[in-house]
């Protein structure tokens, strides 16, 4: 595994760690959820448009099939 | 070619599936919202970044999902070429589809993480890079498909795009890589310390639970939205001894 | 039941075209819907029908260019889908397209065939001859009339030496004498090769004259009927594919 | 059908693209003064400062050929589609692979003789001396066309018969080319500078591979491409 992931090592417990950027964590964290949740409504709206079809193909039919 | 209708008639094996699938969907979410809770909670500041460490645990395993998204669009790929089912390349739809997501998901969360600990949106990393490539891909892919009217030749040609792209992502990688060492030098790989590697490979196992859960569910809908093409297929032969499938 | 010249159980090896149930959509329509065909060696049968009946998409089946959606099609026993290759050696197809390249001189478009076709290119000039166009041999096809490109089209299917001839609309744009030498060649090809047919498409029953043994109807992408038929209306067929 | 038959297909089909395209002269042309066009915009774009030119030579070059390039796959296969001569194609019996490599060779010929004219204008333009080490470069140039023509030749044989032609094919090749790009263009630059620090054995290998992969797999997958 190389650099640029910046894998987090050692935790130097002595050094105080500078509390900086919490947005960019926030905004890490959000994009993500909106990115799940957003998917999630595209496939639902998916399934939706989906099972309309089949319906509209079914009673197109004649209701049985 | 397989009969959808035919699937779709026997409906309770179907049924117990979508609850299946369901069961995962959630697990992979509970598991996703406790992984994260964990690894923000318990994992130690980095020393270096700080806390802005615990954008790995959203960062990498969309990464790692993505590559298996790929890595699902082409064995969907070559077994459409294989077998010639229809369905095949729908799974392979799908999956690309998710896959766009989560390389777009990786490329939006690497800027955001760049940003603050190197200054830069955006890195020449050869990881980064090829998913960047890898993102543009998946989009060609799949304008592809919206480019093409007939199911039988978008099927073909998906897949051989599909494939042939698959091949290209480890040369990408290596050339990538190559060009970055040449250009400077890089900086000595770094072991994870062993308080991250527990909530990393919790979120990367949540998220490809999600992911499964996604693909499953969309390729239901493809599934779904054929079965009633062929039921109006039904419709259009109606009384002919040929419409039946062959 | 449409009433097609297809025998209970056909056996496909001792015909020269058979179609069983074919079916081809593009996109969300369907250009065949359940044709049923079925050619005898040493027959010409010509395929009649109004735009987009499927005539053109018939022909394409049995030449293997389209695949079938659905349904069998057979070329001289071999299944088009399991065979193409095969296939492709034995039937000649005839299209309203020229199919040839227009930067090329008539006489590089069949040699460019022949190399295609593994034939040498001795029989070039013959071919040229016998459809009048060997004083033109070293002009484009760019310079010619519609005629005399469908006429150098004939010349490239002579070298092809088929067995089945699939033409869709070959006497367009021809004159008397082009329309007697398509005939000659059909004839030519059926009588003089084992298990030889021809199937075309065709406006004008007149050009065909005596060539051909029977007359099928295409209505909607299906062969409904032999001979002259009395085509069911639009409306009237709707209203039957409703009830 | 033996391989004498398939190699006679492959040359008939060469031969006949490049008859065509010798005869109707306007592409080549027009191609060749897009090429040169881009390497001006190039130009302008970085500065007349002969030591930025310079460095950027290489890469200028190569996505000039990149651009004009792909113009010249779609016509490729336009040539069959425009008097429908792509039906009797497909009708030949025999091996359809031929088809591909026939005209794989003719577009090889076709912006191999743009690069003849577009790389000696780059090479005024960018004040870049001829390199020592020419016949490596021109191993090179070689091996990045190999592997831009195949892609091109392959994916326009869907892209030439869908809609949108001209913006599928760079959407679907252009991706598949980085490795081409920056194996042709670290090459060329570590050359020229006579390899200080640099490994261009790596890159030619890598372009070798790439060649030959993407070779072996557009021949062996062109029958679904054209299938239906």
């Amino acid at each position: 595994m190389s650099s640029w992931i910046a894998w987090p090592s050692r935790v130097p417990p002595e050094v105080p760690v500078p509390e900086y950027n919490n947005a960019f964590i926030i905004a890490a964290f959000a994009v993500t959820w909106l990115a799940v949740i957003g998917y999630g409504l595209h496939l639902r709206r998916a399934r939706q448009a989906a099972e309309a079809r089949v319906q509209s193909a079914r009673s197109a039919l004649g209701g049985g099939a | 070619m397989e009969s959808v209708v035919n699937r779709a008639a026997t409906a309770a094996p179907m049924a117990s599936r979508e609850v299946r699938w369901t069961t995962v969907g959630v697990a992979g979410l509970v598991l996703l919202v406790a992984a994260q809770v964990y690894g923000v909670l318990t994992s130690p500041p980095d020393r270096d970044m700080g806390h802005l460490q615990k954008i790995m645990y959203v960062h990498v395993p969309a990464a790692w999902n993505a590559m298996l998204a790929f890595l699902l669009v082409a064995l969907a790929s070559l077994r459409y070429l294989w077998k010639g089912r229809l369905a095949d390349d729908l799974l392979a739809a799908s999956a690309a589809e998710v896959g766009m997501l989560l390389t777009g998901l990786t490329l939006a969360l690497g800027m955001i993480w760049g940003k603050p600990t190197w200054g830069i949106w955006w890195t020449w990393e050869p990881r980064l890079t090829s998913t960047a490539v890898l993102f543009f891909m998946f989009v060609a892919y799949l304008i592809l498909r919206t480019f093409v009217d007939d199911a039988e030749r978008r099927a073909q040609w998906s897949a051989v795009v599909g494939l042939l792209g698959a091949l290209n992502v480890p040369i990408v990688y290596m050339s990538v890589r190559w060009w970055r060492t040449l250009h400077q030098m890089q900086s000595s790989p770094m072991t994870l310390d062993s308080s991250y590697t527990w909530p990393l490979r919790a979120n990367a196992v949540a998220l490809m639970l999600l992911m499964a859960y996604a693909v499953a569910h969309r390729y239901r809908s493809a599934l779904m939205t054929q079965t009633a093409d062929e039921l109006m297929d039904r419709l259009a032969l109606k009384g002919t001894p040929g419409g039946s499938r062959a | 039941m449409p009433a097609t010249a297809i025998p209970l159980n056909p056996d496909p090896g001792t015909l020269a075209l058979l179609a069983d149930g074919v079916t081809r959509r593009y996109g969300r329509r369907w250009a065949l819907r359940g044709a049923n065909l079925a050619v005898r060696p040493g027959e010409v049968v010509g395929l009649e029908g109004h735009n987009g009946s499927g005539k053109s998409t018939l022909l394409r089946v049995f030449s293997t260019l389209i695949r079938a959606t659905s349904g069998r099609a057979s070329v001289l026993g071999h299944d088009v889908r399991e065979r193409p290759d095969w296939v492709r050696g034995q039937v000649a197809l005839m299209t309203y397209h020229p199919g040839l390249y227009d930067d090329l001189t008539a006489r590089e478009n069949l040699q460019f065939a022949a190399s295609m076709l593994g034939r040498d290119a001795s029989g070039i000039d013959a071919a040229l001859d016998r459809v009048g166009l060997l004083r033109d041999g070293d002009e484009r096809v760019r310079t010619f009339s519609s005629g005399m490109q469908r006429r150098l089209s004939l010349a490239r299917l002579l070298m092809q030496r088929p067995r089945v001839l699939l033409l869709d609309e070959p006497y367009n744009s021809l004159d008397r004498q082009g329309v007697a030498l398509v005939n000659e060649v059909v004839a030519e090809v059926v009588r003089g090769s084992e298990g030889g047919a021809a199937l075309i498409v065709l406006h004008d029953r007149q050009s065909a004259g005596s060539l051909l043994d029977r007359v099928e109807v295409m209505f909607q992408g299906r062969v409904e009927g032999q001979a002259e038929p009395e085509l069911p209306s639009a409306s009237e067929m709707l209203a039957e594919l409703a009830s | 059908m033996s391989w004498r038959d398939d190699w006679r297909r492959v040359r008939a089909v060469a031969l006949k693209d490049l008859t065509a395209e010798r005869r109707s002269k306007s592409g080549l042309n027009a191609v060749t003064f897009l090429g040169v066009l881009v390497l001006m915009l190039f130009g302008f774009a970085l500065g007349p400062d002969t030591e930025s030119l310079r460095e950027a030579a290489t890469g200028a070059i190569w996505l000039a050929i990149l651009f004009s390039g792909v113009l010249a796959f779609n016509r490729s296969y336009q040539l069959e589609l425009d008097g429908g001569a792509l039906e009797p194609l497909l009708l030949y019996p025999g091996s359809r692979w031929s088809i591909f490599a026939g005209k794989l060779l003719a577009n090889l010929a076709f912006v191999g003789l743009v690069e003849l004219i577009v790389i000696p204008v780059a090479l005024v333009l960018f004040h870049v001396s001829i390199p020592d080490a020419w016949a490596a470069q021109l191993g090179v140039t070689l091996l990045g066309t190999i592997g831009f023509v195949t892609l091109g030749t392959f994916y326009a044989a869907m892209s030439s018969r869908s809609r949108s032609r001209e913006v599928l094919l760079p959407l679907l090749l252009f991706p598949m080319m980085i490795p081409v790009l920056l194996g042709a263009v670290e090459a060329s630059t570590s050359l020229l500078e006579g390899n200080v620090m640099r490994d261009a054995g790596a890159w030619i290998r890598m372009l070798l591979v790439y060649d030959v992969v993407f070779l072996a797999a557009a021949l062996a997958v062109f029958e679904f491409v054209i299938e239906v």
